[in-house]
Parts: structure tokens; sequence; C-alpha cells
């Protein structure tokens, strides 16, 4: 199944009487890093907890050959599609290590659960190595930051082997090195494996997208490059702000004042 | 929750079962082996339970049914080894035509009985635990609908009187599989069946323990929801812990019936599913030897402190779910740690917590 | 393991020591637990029993020192507690118990060692061991006096309500056979578990019943529920009266004025006039802890106590088998509150006085009727044609 | 008509009873995550408390009325007294509630056992209270419509409390996130406390209706408190309307079962049912979503 | 007015502050990467945790002790980080809490909702079922009907959209130059820089720079926190 694209087509949620998502289409394929941007309420998450079972939809996501919609969450993740949540959630009792273990635990034999662990799997090392993790092994995940629970997360997706990685707000919290190397890390992901982000940090996008989708109202706004999608007016009023390009650059390395402060 | 390295708590158990199997025949009398071996079954109960809340986050309060399943299926059985060929002499007067319940018949046989305490806790637990964990039911919720379910068995049984023989339960029992429970030789292998089961089951949640599918369970305890983005469905990890505490349950009901020589509703109900909670929260309800030790400690209390002082006992058993609760939450068995905590003094030297200090060993050997 | 203090000795033989000046006894009550509620007071009489007996020389001259255990309201905690006071205690005899579940649990052990139990409350009879002395009613005594109260009533129609367990099914199993050869048509029959005490539902099947009497074997607490039910639905002692079996001086002022009126049937009452009634009234009343009244199960408790000193006596020994053999040498009596009970050497249980008393307004019984004379315990009603021989002849087998 | 109409009036009283004693529950369970197993203890706390106001005011007429506040009162000040002693630890640990306050009911029982008389008390019904409604050719016991409507008066005070007073709002922003709560100005503490003491003093007035309905001693909590739980479940936590009609439906259903089958059958056959329909609906009647996983 | 002075604080035996003293002014950012420890002083100046050692003052008053809720009352208001709210709660309700009982609490509550028109739509739903930059737009909010005159800040404008980020700034900006007080945590440090008097650079609970506010500190501080 390597090299299969995840294709959405009019993807609906309700919730009672609310159309959160009013038939969204997009696609995301390996070897790009694609983005879900939209206002907050656009129904960014909504599409992923659909797209993931946690919520039920109607229309289509396909990974492949594969129906998603209407399967259980876990036979989800058995297909190969893992997510990250706006709040990162990693079992807070358990070590790093053991948090990997259990994520890589998908393709063992139910008898192999019942032995002790010997070592460290060598997927788990290589995923500690590239979230820069490795100091970390033995902490328990309750205790890491924010941020470290984020990459925790990205790293178990890792060892999962998941095909489709959906990160909702990767890089909310981080600084902005850290968030440099979140985006390298996606990119280098990228190369194998589809990863959707949905993220407000434009600069983090601008950098780092390939392709962008915007929501907005539970429905698809405009769909292009980073620079088509910066440009259109649209995008702009609703989300970027009417200022465009200067509110934009708010969030850039250097901003401009927005507005004079006398003390 | 200190994790001992495996050598150790393997030891633990071989001492364990040096001192049950050998030297409490050797310095006890009669009476207090006798005593012993009830506190073995209810240990029994105590190790699944703290396998099922310890470890898996699901607090049974109701795990007199399982209990109940194991003693009745073998109270049955040793009523109709005793009585023979005649019914049983309790059923007679309410209906003294009526053949034995057809339920009843098969306990006749011994292999039927014996597969019996196995087979139906797991499938009674197979069957509700499926529905409640597919069904995610949780939390307090869990913990009241078994407390309810084990109320309702509890006053079922003590409603059909003929069929079950009521609030006054099964006693006088005259043989054991053909051994003459009488004979104190008889009683003592009884008692060392008993033991040699807590071992077993001590055994097995040791080796569930150390393996990934106990720590597949403390993830599900903690953060069931996450652990189904991880391609697990948590209902099966419940399940089979849920099946597991309940088999240990019924082993435990069964080995009591021949010990105590009486089962009746009362040790089913909510007082005694709640008393063997009591148990594994005073010994430390997610450590290898707290919630066996805690069930035994508190079994040994009520035959003695309840002996000399009933009033007090009472007040000194409410204490103790206080207490523990409230300062020891994960029990007497987390007192070494505790101390050990506060001789390194410095908390700059130590930062990680122990488990994270012993895992990490374990990783590096 | 478990470190406590066994005496060493062995449970194969009696190991009950009276050599020196005392005699060691075994009081076995619940304590704790639901049915604290009755058994506390029998307790408390039978240590007034005993204090009795040693301010007057103790038995065979020597003192009683008594064992004091909790049955906690838990069948097999009695059986255990027997054990113990059996093999580690070493005591002569035990008594107490309430409940027939808890006399029922003990009956094993105190068979399997050899042991003594003296059991206080009436009870649904059908049962007879040599390890076992009965000194409260059996069915003949309390039951069929109930019954034959009610024939002469002129009652025709009868409702059951019992509480759920071995006591009350059994009482009603036999008040159905006895109804039928006195020509009462049962109307109804209606069980609540031991530990309720809504009898709500129940009572509304009793309105619309309209049974001339309603023949009540609840025990505990839920009398109170019961009572209360009864009159809040309009059911006045006028026309649908209660008999009850389990409520006695104890129970009644817990329910207040709304049981005034109704009947029970008992041996013993605390308005009994007899010579030896007014000492024990008095004794009770000033005895530490007391709960002021007297009332049938604690009579018979008493009455436990010094039966068995009398049993003593008259066999110059405390051993089991001489006991035994002097109950059934000659007939061994005592001077009770409810009068001169006999014993019964064979089957173990005492004649008694049948009365039925009347509720007062001050929760007292006023006797309006009584047996002539002592009852004769009949434990397996072989004197009564009515009882199905064949089940007696069933239930024997099975206790044998 | 009768075997239509007396169950149906029997149980919707058996069903406000069953509803006050879980009203509490409703708030200190539901509102506060707290599983307080003493609640019979103190369902228990308030039928003594009514002996004793009788023993103070004889008028039978007037002690019913006056023990109402006395024993709401006097429970909610065991609630008080609990929550501030050992509850306030446990907020993060709703399982452990369980336990701990099993322990506090223990006691709680063995000391009433010790303190009053072993056989328990009487508590007297006032003369109003005697006498019966014709319902449809039924003769419906006027302390039944009492208790209905008790329990009906005190669950619109406590809905429009919940509901319109800022306190309500408090109680429920605290339950949900007590760090939150505290951050945005509200002593969590003090709505910790007073939340309990209502929660409790409610129970105190549940227990001045069962001295009425069965005896006042020291084990009358214990038959109430799982069934209260249970319809608490049913009802849905937090869901005071939920928590209503699952009351009355236990208490329907305990009726007729107990009308058709057996006192003992019937409590069997209402648990079943509960735990039947918890297995279906596995929030309860009513839910409350959130999108959070935890 | 909010003084913060050589700090030892952490979760059970985790130290996560080592003799932190941040620096006074109108305006306070505290930087630093994941896990610095940001939270944490935040977490302890609004009195969620307390301080092993060390100090905390607000306007003279030692408040150390002081449990949070009564530190909201004497004018600290607190708006924690991940976008949190009473989701059993209305949106609406959610604002009546802070706002019950207050002098002006009806007018302020009405002032909110015109700034943030989300919260206006969806008065009536459920906080809990609300997006997550709606529900981070209702936390600052409730802060801001308090009327604090200290407000404490945990990376506001993490998971909102651009033209709120660029609002919640403004508002940032504007508060200050009302007068209140603001300690800021960001991630967008040209942001936080530019609105801060002084910042404090926090590195795993150490204070490694700290310094006056301006664009011109950006540098420095980039430089400072570059991995
Ligand atoms: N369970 C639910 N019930 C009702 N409404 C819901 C539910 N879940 C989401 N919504 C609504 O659906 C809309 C879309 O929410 P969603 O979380 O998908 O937005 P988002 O694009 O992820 O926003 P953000 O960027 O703020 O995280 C919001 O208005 C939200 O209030
Ligand atoms: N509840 C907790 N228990 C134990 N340690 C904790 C806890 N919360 C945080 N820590 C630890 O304290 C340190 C500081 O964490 P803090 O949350 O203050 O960081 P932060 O600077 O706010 O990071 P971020 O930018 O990711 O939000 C971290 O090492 C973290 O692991
Ligand atoms: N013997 C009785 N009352 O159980
Ligand atoms: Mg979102
Ligand atoms: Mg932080």
């Amino acid at each position: 199944m390597t090299g299969a694209s995840l294709v959405v087509t009019d993807l609906r949620v309700e919730f009672s009487g609310f159309v959160a998502v009013g038939g969204v289409s997009f696609d995301a394929h390996p070897g790009e890093v694609r983005f879900l941007i939209g206002p907050n309420g656009a129904g960014k998450t909504t599409c992923i907890d659909a797209v993931t079972g946690l919520t039920k939809g109607t229309g289509s996501a396909r990974l492949g050959d594969e129906e998603l919609l209407g399967k259980q969450v876990h036979k989800i993740v058995r297909l190969g599609v893992g997510r990250t949540f706006q709040t990162a959630s990693v079992f807070d009792e358990l070590t790093v290590l053991q948090n990997l273990d259990i994520a890589a635990g998908l393709r063992r034999s139910p008898v192999s659960l019942l032995r002790a662990r010997r070592g460290v799997d060598p997927s788990i090392e290589q995923a500690l190595e590239e979230t820069g993790l490795a100091g970390e092994l033995a902490t328990p995940a309750g205790i890491l930051s924010h941020g470290q629970k984020q990459w925790l997360e990205i790293a178990m997706l890792l060892v999962q082997d998941a095909k489709v990685l959906l990160l909702d707000e990767p890089v909310a919290g981080m600084s902005h090195d850290e968030r440099t190397a979140t985006g390298e890390l996606l990119q280098r992901i990228a190369a194998k494996r589809i990863v959707l982000v949905v993220e407000h940090d434009m600069d983090f996008m601008r950098r780092f997208a390939t392709r962008v989708t915007v929501l907005h109202q539970g429905q698809v706004l405009s769909q292009g490059t980073v620079a088509e999608v910066q440009a259109d007016p649209q995008v702009q009023e609703v989300y970027l702000g009417t200022a465009g390009a200067a509110t934009t650059a708010a969030m850039a390395v250097v901003p401009e004042p927005l507005k004079p402060t006398e003390d | 929750m200190t994790k001992l390295k495996p050598w150790i708590s393997l030891s633990g158990i071989g001492v364990f079962a040096v001192l049950l199997l050998a030297v409490a025949p050797l310095v006890l009398t009669d009476h207090w082996l006798n005593n012993l071996g009830k506190y073995c079954c209810w240990a029994i109960a105590a190790v699944g339970i703290g396998l099922a809340w310890g470890r898996g986050g699901m607090l049974v309060m109701g795990q007199g049914v399982f209990f109940a399943l194991g003693a009745y299926a073998m109270a049955m059985h040793l009523t109709l080894e005793t009585a023979g060929d005649r019914v049983p002499g309790f059923m007679v007067l309410y209906d003294p035509l009526a053949p034995l319940p057809v339920f009843w018949e098969p306990f006749r046989s011994a292999g039927f009985t014996l597969l019996a305490i196995v087979l139906l806790p797991v499938i009674v637990a197979g069957v509700l635990g499926y529905a409640l964990f597919k069904r995610r039911v949780k939390g307090a919720y869990f913990a009241i609908l078994t407390q309810a379910l084990a109320v309702a068995l509890a006053t079922l049984i003590s409603s059909t009187i003929r069929e079950t023989g009521g609030d006054t339960g099964l006693s006088d029992f005259k043989y054991f599989f053909g051994f003459v429970l009488n004979d104190p030789a008889n009683k003592l292998l009884v008692y060392l069946i008993a033991a040699a089961l807590l071992i077993v089951c001590l055994l097995a949640v040791w080796q569930f323990y150390r393996s990934r599918f106990g720590e597949l369970l403390v993830a599900t305890r903690d953060a069931e929801e996450r652990v189904r983005f991880l391609g697990y469905d948590p209902a099966n990890v419940k399940l089979v812990a849920f099946v597991v505490s309940a088999l240990m349950a019924s082993i435990g009901g069964a080995m009591f019936v021949p010990i105590v020589g009486i089962i009746t509703p009362a040790e089913i109900g909510a007082a005694a599913s709640i008393l063997m909670i009591a148990g594994v929260a005073l010994g430390g309800r997610a450590s290898l030897f707290g919630p066996a030790l805690g069930a035994m400690a508190v079994g040994w209390g009520q035959s003695s402190l309840g002996s000399t002082w009933p009033d007090g006992w009472t007040y000194i058993l409410g204490l103790l779910f206080i207490v523990v609760i409230l300062f020891l939450p994960n029990g007497l068995s987390s007192l070494p740690a505790r101390f050990a905590a506060l001789r390194r003094r410095s908390p700059a030297e130590q930062p990680a917590p122990a488990l994270a200090g012993a895992e990490l060993e374990e990783v590096r050997s | 393991g478990d470190d406590t203090a066994g005496a060493g000795s062995s449970a194969a033989a009696s190991c009950v020591d009276t050599s020196g000046d005392t005699v060691k006894l075994g009081f076995l009550n619940s304590l704790t637990g639901g049915m604290a509620i009755s058994e506390k007071t029998v307790s408390n009489v039978l240590h007034m029993a005993a204090d009795e007996i040693n301010a007057d020389g103790g038995i065979l001259g020597k003192k009683i020192e008594y064992v004091q255990e909790d049955g906690a309201t838990d069948w097999p905690t009695f059986a255990e507690k027997t054990e113990k006071l059996l093999t580690q205690d070493c005591v002569a005899a035990i008594f107490g118990g309430w409940t027939s579940s808890s006399r029922k649990a003990v009956k094993p052990v105190v068979e399997k060692f050899n042991g003594l139990f003296f059991y206080p409350v009436q009870y649904e009879g059908l049962e007879s061991s040599p390890n076992i002395y009965y000194t409260g009613a059996t069915t003949n005594q309390q039951i069929i006096p109930a019954m034959d109260f009610l024939a002469s009533k002129g009652v025709k129609t009868l409702f059951l309500a019992g509480s759920d367990y071995v006591f009350p099914r059994t009482a009603n199993a036999i008040i159905k056979l006895y109804a039928a050869k006195l020509g009462i048509k049962i109307v109804g029959e209606e069980y609540v578990p031991l530990d309720k005490d809504d009898w709500t539902s129940q009572v509304a099947k009793i309105v619309a019943a309209k049974p001339d009497f309603i023949f009540n074997t609840i025990n505990g607490s839920s009398n109170v529920g019961f009572i209360k039910a009864y009159y809040d639905a309009g059911l006045t002692p006028a026309k649908t009266p209660i008999i009850s079996v389990s409520i006695a001086e104890e129970e009644a002022p817990a329910m207040g004025h709304e049981v005034t009126g109704n009947y029970a049937s008992w041996n013993y009452f605390q308005s009994l006039e007899t010579d030896t009634n007014p000492k024990f009234i008095k004794s009770w009343k000033a005895y530490p802890n007391s709960s002021g009244v007297t009332s049938d199960p604690m009579e018979a408790a008493y009455i436990s106590l010094h039966l068995y000193k009398a049993l003593v006596e008259a066999a110059g020994s405390f051993d089991v088998n001489a006991v035994n053999a002097a109950a059934k040498a000659k007939p061994i009596t005592f001077d009770a509150p409810e009068g001169k009970v006999t014993l019964d050497g064979e089957n173990h249980h005492i004649s008694k006085p049948g009365h039925i008393g009347r509720i007062n307004a001050d929760n007292q019984f006023d006797i309006v009727w009584a047996s002539d004379g002592f009852i004769k315990p009949d434990p397996y009603l072989e004197g009564y044609d009515w009882f199905p021989a064949d089940i007696r002849k069933q239930l024997t087998d099975a206790a044998g | 008509m009768d075997a239509l109409i007396a169950p149906l009036l029997n149980g919707s009283a058996q069903g406000a009873l069953l509803l006050l004693a879980a009203l509490g529950l409703s708030l200190t369970f539901g509102q506060m995550g707290v599983i307080n197993m003493a609640h019979g203890e103190f369902l228990m706390i308030g039928a003594f408390a009514a002996y004793l106001v009788q023993q103070v005011v004889t008028a039978s007429n007037l002690s019913i009325p006056v023990a109402l506040p006395v024993a709401f009162v006097v429970a909610g000040l065991f609630g008080l007294l609990l929550e501030v002693t050992i509850i306030r630890w446990m907020y993060r640990r709703p399982l452990d509630t369980l336990l701990v306050t099993v322990g506090v009911g223990l006691i709680l029982q063995q000391a009433a056992l010790q303190i009053f008389p072993s056989q328990g008390v009487p508590v007297e019904k006032p003369g109003w209270l005697d006498g019966q409604l014709t319902v449809l050719g039924y003769n419906w016991p006027l302390r039944q419509l009492f208790t209905i409507l008790l329990a009906t008066a005190c669950v619109a005070a406590l809905s429009a409390w919940l509901k319109y007073t800022s306190f309500g709002r408090r109680i429920r922003a605290t339950v949900h996130n007590r760090d939150l709560a505290e951050t945005t100005g509200i002593s969590t503490r003090s709505i910790d406390r007073l939340t309990f003491f209502v929660g409790s003093g409610l129970a105190g007035v549940a227990g001045v209706t069962a001295s009425l309905i069965g005896g006042t001693n020291s084990q009358m909590g214990a038959q109430y408190i799982i069934p209260a739980f249970l319809v608490v479940a049913a009802g849905g936590i937090g869901q005071l309307r939920g928590t209503v009609i699952a009351a009355w439906a236990v208490g329907v259903a305990l009726s007729f079962f107990a009308y058709w089958t057996t006192g003992s059958l019937a409590q069997v056959l209402a648990f079943i049912l509960v735990i039947v329909f918890l297995q279906l609906r596995p929030q309860g009647l009513f839910t409350v979503r959130t999108r959070s996983l935890a | 007015m909010l003084e913060i002075t050589d700090i030892e604080a952490g979760y059970g035996r985790t130290r996560a502050l080592h003799g932190v003293t941040v620096p006074t002014g109108k305006v306070v950012a505290v930087l630093g990467h994941n896990g610095a420890g940001k939270t944490t002083l935040l977490r302890l100046a609004i009195g969620l945790i307390k301080p092993t050692k060390g100090r905390v003052l607000f306007d003279g008053e030692d408040i150390s002790s002081l449990a949070p809720n009564k530190r909201v009352a004497r004018g600290m208001a607190y708006v924690p980080q991940g976008q949190q709210s009473f989701g059993q709660l209305t949106t609406m309700e959610n604002l009546q809490l802070v706002a019950d009982g207050r002098r002006r609490g009806k007018a302020l509550l009405d002032a909110q909702l015109a700034r943030f028109p989300a919260l206006e739509k969806f008065a009536t739903r459920k906080a809990g079922l609300l997006s997550g930059g709606q529900r981070q737009q209702l936390a600052i909010a409730r802060a801001l009907i308090t009327e604090p005159k200290l407000l404490i800040l945990d990376e506001p404008t993490e998971g909102i959209q651009p033209t709120i980020v660029a609002e919640i700034e403004q508002t940032i900006m504007q508060l200050a130059g009302e007068g209140i007080n603001v300690l800021l945590v960001e991630q967008h440090i040209g942001f936080a820089l530019e609105a801060a008097e002084r910042y404090v650079v926090l590195a795993s609970g150490f204070v490694t720079h700290t310094g006056e506010g301006g664009s011109a500190a950006a540098s420095t501080v980039r430089a400072a926190m570059a991995i």
C-alpha cells in the first residue's frame, strides 16, 4: 500500500443540527507536507476527528482502496492512520520508552504481549533520535514539558509506522528554534508518508508547507500552494487579516510594530 | 508503585511459598491453619482485584459474584457428594416430591464441577466485561454496577431457598472429592491446595506485570482513549484483565468452601465484596504482594481483633479504610519506598522517581 | 506467615479443662452487623445469668469464666468462632445464636468436635442434635398455638407475611399444612429480604386480599416497615389484625402506637404473672446497659445458662457425654420466669407454656390466651397427623 | 384496576423516597465527583435527628415539620465535617472517595448502634398524615403523597439553585476544573463545603421521610445507598432531570415487580433492569458530551 | 507591583525553578524553550503551586501563602496555557461566572462579547464543544471581566487564527496602555519583546538572561535561546 494517498471527498459532520464540516474534499499524498488551515472553529479538528473515527461523518475518506469512515478507531489506526491531539495526550505514568513500546506493539502477536520486553526496539531508537528525546528514555511522560510531549506523540506515530500522520497544531507552544527543528523533522518524515498538519503559525506554514487547504465555516475556501493561498483575498479576509501581508508579518520572525504604545 | 527487579519479586514469591507451604503447617494449630487457609482464599481473590483495579483501573466492587460462582459450584458438588442419591435435606420441606433442580444435576460430576469453577467465571466475566467495556462503561459507573450485580446475586440466592439454600447457604459437607473432610490430614491437604493456588496466582500476575501486556494495561488505565489511537481496542485489554481477575475470585471461592465448610450469600454481597477491596487497598493495589498480604491482614484482623474487641474492630476497619486511602493511596507496600525517599533528602540529586530508575536498569541490562 | 498465639494443642480430643476453680463457657452473639440490633440483648442477659450463677457459687462450685465472641451477622463467622471456642478457648459449652441460619452454621461444627450449643430463639423445628439444646420454642409451642388461637376466633382467611429466609419459609410451610387441616384459607404469601424495610407494595396486596388475619413471621427491623405500611394503608387490628411470632417487648416500642392492638404468640411475656418473673424483671432492669424490658428470646437465653447448670450438676461433670446421659436419665427442670420448664432428654427441647399477648398502648402485652398447661416439645411434629410422614422421614434421613 | 393503580401509586412514592436519597448524591457525586458511600448513614443521621426532635417537640403534628429543617442542618453539618476533614484531600481521586467513605459509613453505623437503643427508636407520624386518599378506587396512603410532594419541592428548589444562581454556576465550574475555577476567582474551598453541606443535608431530609416508612436504626442507611447510586448513574451524572425520571422509573418498576413476583425477586429484577439499561446507555438517560479525551 | 524573588519551586521531588528572580515592570515577558519552567513560574505567580523558597509580593504584600482565588480578588487574573474553559457550562455561563457579584459585571461582560464576536455567536453552546481557538478567546474574555491590575497570560495566542492573534496582541498592548500590568509567556519573541518593558529568559529552571524589552532586544534574545 506504499504510495497510497488519502482522499477525502464531500466529508460532512453535523452535531445535532450544527454543521461543523459541510462537504469538504481534499487529498494528501506521500512526499508532501500538507497544511490544513482556517479560522478557529472552521472544522479542521473535526475533519481529523472524522477521518480517525472519533466522530461520525458522512461522505468518504479513503486511504488507497480502504474506506475509513464508519470503521472503529483502532481499526483505522491499524490501516496506518495515526494522529496527534491539539492538547498532547501521552501515558503520564509510563516512561518515554514504555510509551513508545506500546505504540510499537501494534505489529506484535498477542502472545508476545505476555512476555517481558528485552532491550530497545531499533525502530524506537530511531524515533528517539529523530525527535531528540533520546535523553528522556526513562522519564515518566507525565513530567515532560508540553513541547516534549508533542514530540513524544510524533515519535509514537513513527514507531507505529503510520502511513498517514494527522498532526493537530504540532508546534503550538514551541519556541522558534524548536519549530524549525520540528518542521525539518516533518519534512524528513514526509518523504515516505502522508503528513497533514493543522496549524495557525503562518510563518511555520510558509516555511514547510508544500500545499495548503483553507477551511472556513466547514467549507473549503481555497486550495493551492502557500503563495496562491496567501494571495487569495478571501483567505486574507477571514483568516490572515484584512491587512493581509501586514498581519501575517506580525507572526513573522521580525515583527512590525502593530501600534505605537506610550509608556 | 515501586517496581522491584524481577528476581527480587520472584524470590519474594519463593519465600512466601516456603512460609505458607512448609512453615505454617508446622507452627500453627489446626484452627489457625484453617483460618490461614481461609485468608489464602481471600488473598487469591485479592490478587485478581489488584490486577483489575491496581493495574487496570477497574474498581471491581462485585468480585463477590465471581467468588460465588466458584464457591457455589464447589458447594453444590460437595452437597451432592454428601447427600448421595438423596435430594439434599434442605430442599425436602418446600417441595418433598420435586426432583433435584436441573442445574444441580451436572454438579454430581467432579470433572464438570472443576471445569465449571474455571469456565463459569470466564464466561460470565467475558460476556459482562465485553458488554460493559465495549460500551465504555468505566470508573465509578463500573464500580457501582458491579456492586449492584453482587447485591442482586446475593438477593437472588437468598430468595431461592429451595434451589440454593437461601440465606442459610450450603454447609455441612462431609466429603471433598472422596476425602473425608473431618479427617485432619485431609484438612491439611485442602489447606495446601489453597496455599499452592495462591502462589500460582502470584506467579501469574508477576509475569503479567513484567510483560508488555502489563504496560499496556497501565496505559489503558491512564488514557484509555489514547490507546485506541495506537491501534488497540482498550476493551479487549481490559477484558483480559477482568476475566483473569474473575477466574482468580472463582478459584478463591471454590477453595473457601471446603476450608470454611459453609458458603452463604453474605460472603458474596456488598459488604464482602468491599472487604476484599479493603485488603487490596491496605496492601497496595498496584503492587505484587500488597493485595494478597493486605487481604490476609484484614482476614486476620477480623478473626483476632474482631474476637477480642468486636465494636472496636468495626471502628478499626473503618479507620483503616480512611487512613490508608488518605495517607497511603498505594498501600502499606509503598511504605519502604517512602522511607527510602525520606532518607534521600535532596530533591535536586533525585529528580526522577523510583520507577524511572528501575526502568533504566532494566533497559541497560 | 501468620503469627498468632496458637496453644499448640491439636483439636482432636476435647481440651476442656475444669480442674481449676473456674469453668470456661463461650457466648456467641452478633454484636456487629445487621442482627446486632437483636442479639446484643441476648448477649447481655447471658452475662447477667452468669453473674447470677457466680454470685450463687457457680456451677459445681466453679465460677463461670466466659469468652464472648462476635458472630458478626455472618454465618461462616459463627462456624469459625464455634470452632475457635471449642478448640482454642476450650469452653465447656457455647450459648447464643439467633437466626436459624446461624444455628445451622454452628451445628456441623459442634457435632464434629462433640461440643455443646445452647440456642435460645423460637425456630422452625424439624431438627434435633445431640450437641444442641433448644430453649426457645419449636413450632408446636408457638406456631401451632397461634393457629389454634386463630381457629378459636373463627378466622377463615389468612395472609402470610415473612422475611425471606429459612425460618419464615419453613414456618409458613407448616402453617399451610395445619391451616388446611383447620379449614383456614391462605389468601396470600409474601416475603421481603431481611434487610429491607419497605413493605408498601406487599401491604397493598394484603389490602386487596382482605384476609381475616395476618400471620407475621417477619424478623428484625423489617417489622417496623411492615407495621408502618399496614397502618398507613388504613388496616386496623379491629378488621385485619396481625399475629406475630417475632415482635416482643424489645421490638414493639420502635413501632410506636401503630402496632397497638395486634397480637403476638410467645411463651414468655414480661406481663406474665409467675413467682419467678418479678425477680427476673427486677434484676434485668437493674443490670448495666439493659434495655429495661424483658422478652421471650432473652428469657430463653437466661433459661439456657441455668438449664446448663442444672444439667451439669445432675451429671456431676462437665463432660458432654455425661451431660447428655444425665439429660436422659431423669427430667431436668428449671424454675424459669415463664414457669417450671422441663427438659426432654431425647430431643433436647424444653416444655413451654403457649401464650398469646395483645399489644397495649404502653407497647407491653396483655395476655389474652394461654395454652392448656405446658406444651411438650415436638420438633418433628410426630404428634400431629396432618404433618406428612414422608417429609418427616426424608428430613430425619437427611439429618442422620 | 387495583392491580395497575396500586403499584403505580405505591411505586411513585417509592420512587420519591429513592429520589430524595439520590438527590444529595446527584450533587456530591454528579457535581463534585465524590462517591460518598456514607450517604446512607447521613440519611440515618437525619432519621435519628427526627427522633431527637420528637423528644423536644412532643406535639406530633408539629414535630415532623420541625424535624425536616433540623435534619437537613444536622446531616449537612456531618457532611461538612466529612468534607473538611477528609474529602477535601481527595478531589483528584474520585474512586478513592468511595473507599474512604465506606470506612466512614462503617464507623457511623457502629456509633449509632452503640449510642441509640440497638432495636432502634420510634419516629411517630404526625396525625395529619393518617388516612388515605381514594384514587380510582384505591385507598392511597396520605404518607405516600407527602413523600412525593416533599421530593418535588426539594427537586424544584435544588434545580433552581443550581441553574439560576451564581452559586450553581460556581459549583458546576468547580466540578469541571478546580484549578481553573480557583484562578477564575472562585473560592473552591467554600464551594466544596457548601455543596457537600447541601448534598448531605438532603440525605438528612430523606432520612426523615425514611423514618416514616421503616425502622430508625443503625442499619437503615445501608438499604438505600446502592439503589440511590444506580438512580444517579441511570439518570446521567449531574443531570437532575435524569435523576428524577430514573428514580420514578425504578420505584414504579420495583412496585410492579413486587406486585407480580415476590419482594425479593423485585429487588433483583429492578437491579438487573438498571444494569441492562446502563449497558445500553452507559452515560445514563441524559448525557453531557465534551470533546476532551480525558 | 508583582515581585518574584529568588524562587525555588517544583512538583513533588522534581524542582522546576531554581533561584528565579523576575524583574519588575509594567509588561514582563517570560521566554524560554519547552519545559524551561515558564508555566511553572506563572502557576506560582497565581498561587497554584507554592514556592519552597523565596518570596512573592503583590503591591508590597507577601502573598506566598494566599490561595489563587484570593489573589484574583486582589486584582490578578490568569489565562492558563491550553485553552481551558469550563466545558460543562455554556459560553455565557463561563462569562457570568466571573461577572457575578461584580459592580459593573454586566457591562464588562458585554464589552468582552463585543470584543470576541464568536463568543456572542456561541453564547448558549457548552464551552466544551467550542473549537480550541474559541475556547482561548473565552479564557481571555473571562480574565478581562475581572478588570485585573495584573494580567498573567500563558501563551495566549497559541492555537489562535492570525486575525484574532493580531487582535489579542493589540488587546494586550492596549491593556498595557491602560495601565494594566502584564506577565506574559509568549513564543512569538518578536511580539513579546515589542510589548515588554522587561524580559527574562529561562532555561531548565534557571534565569539565563534578563533585560529591557523593545524590538532591539530581539536578536540578543534569539541568540541567547538558540539551541
Ligand atoms: N461535539 C460537538 N458538538 C457541537 N459542536 C461541535 C462539536 N465539536 C465541534 N463543534 C463545533 O464545530 C466547529 C468546528 O470545530 P473544530 O474543533 O473542528 O474547529 P477547528 O477548525 O479545529 O478550530 P481551532 O483552530 O480553533 O482548533 C466549532 O464551531 C465547534 O464549536
Ligand atoms: N505536574 C508536573 N509534575 C512534575 N513535573 C512537571 C509537572 N509539570 C511540569 N513539570 C516539569 O517542570 C518543568 C517545567 O515545565 P513548564 O510546564 O513550566 O515548562 P514551560 O516552560 O511552560 O514549557 P512549554 O513551553 O512546553 O509550555 C518541565 O521539566 C516539566 O517536565
Ligand atoms: N429462628 C429464627 N427466628 O430465625
Ligand atoms: Mg482545532
Ligand atoms: Mg508552558
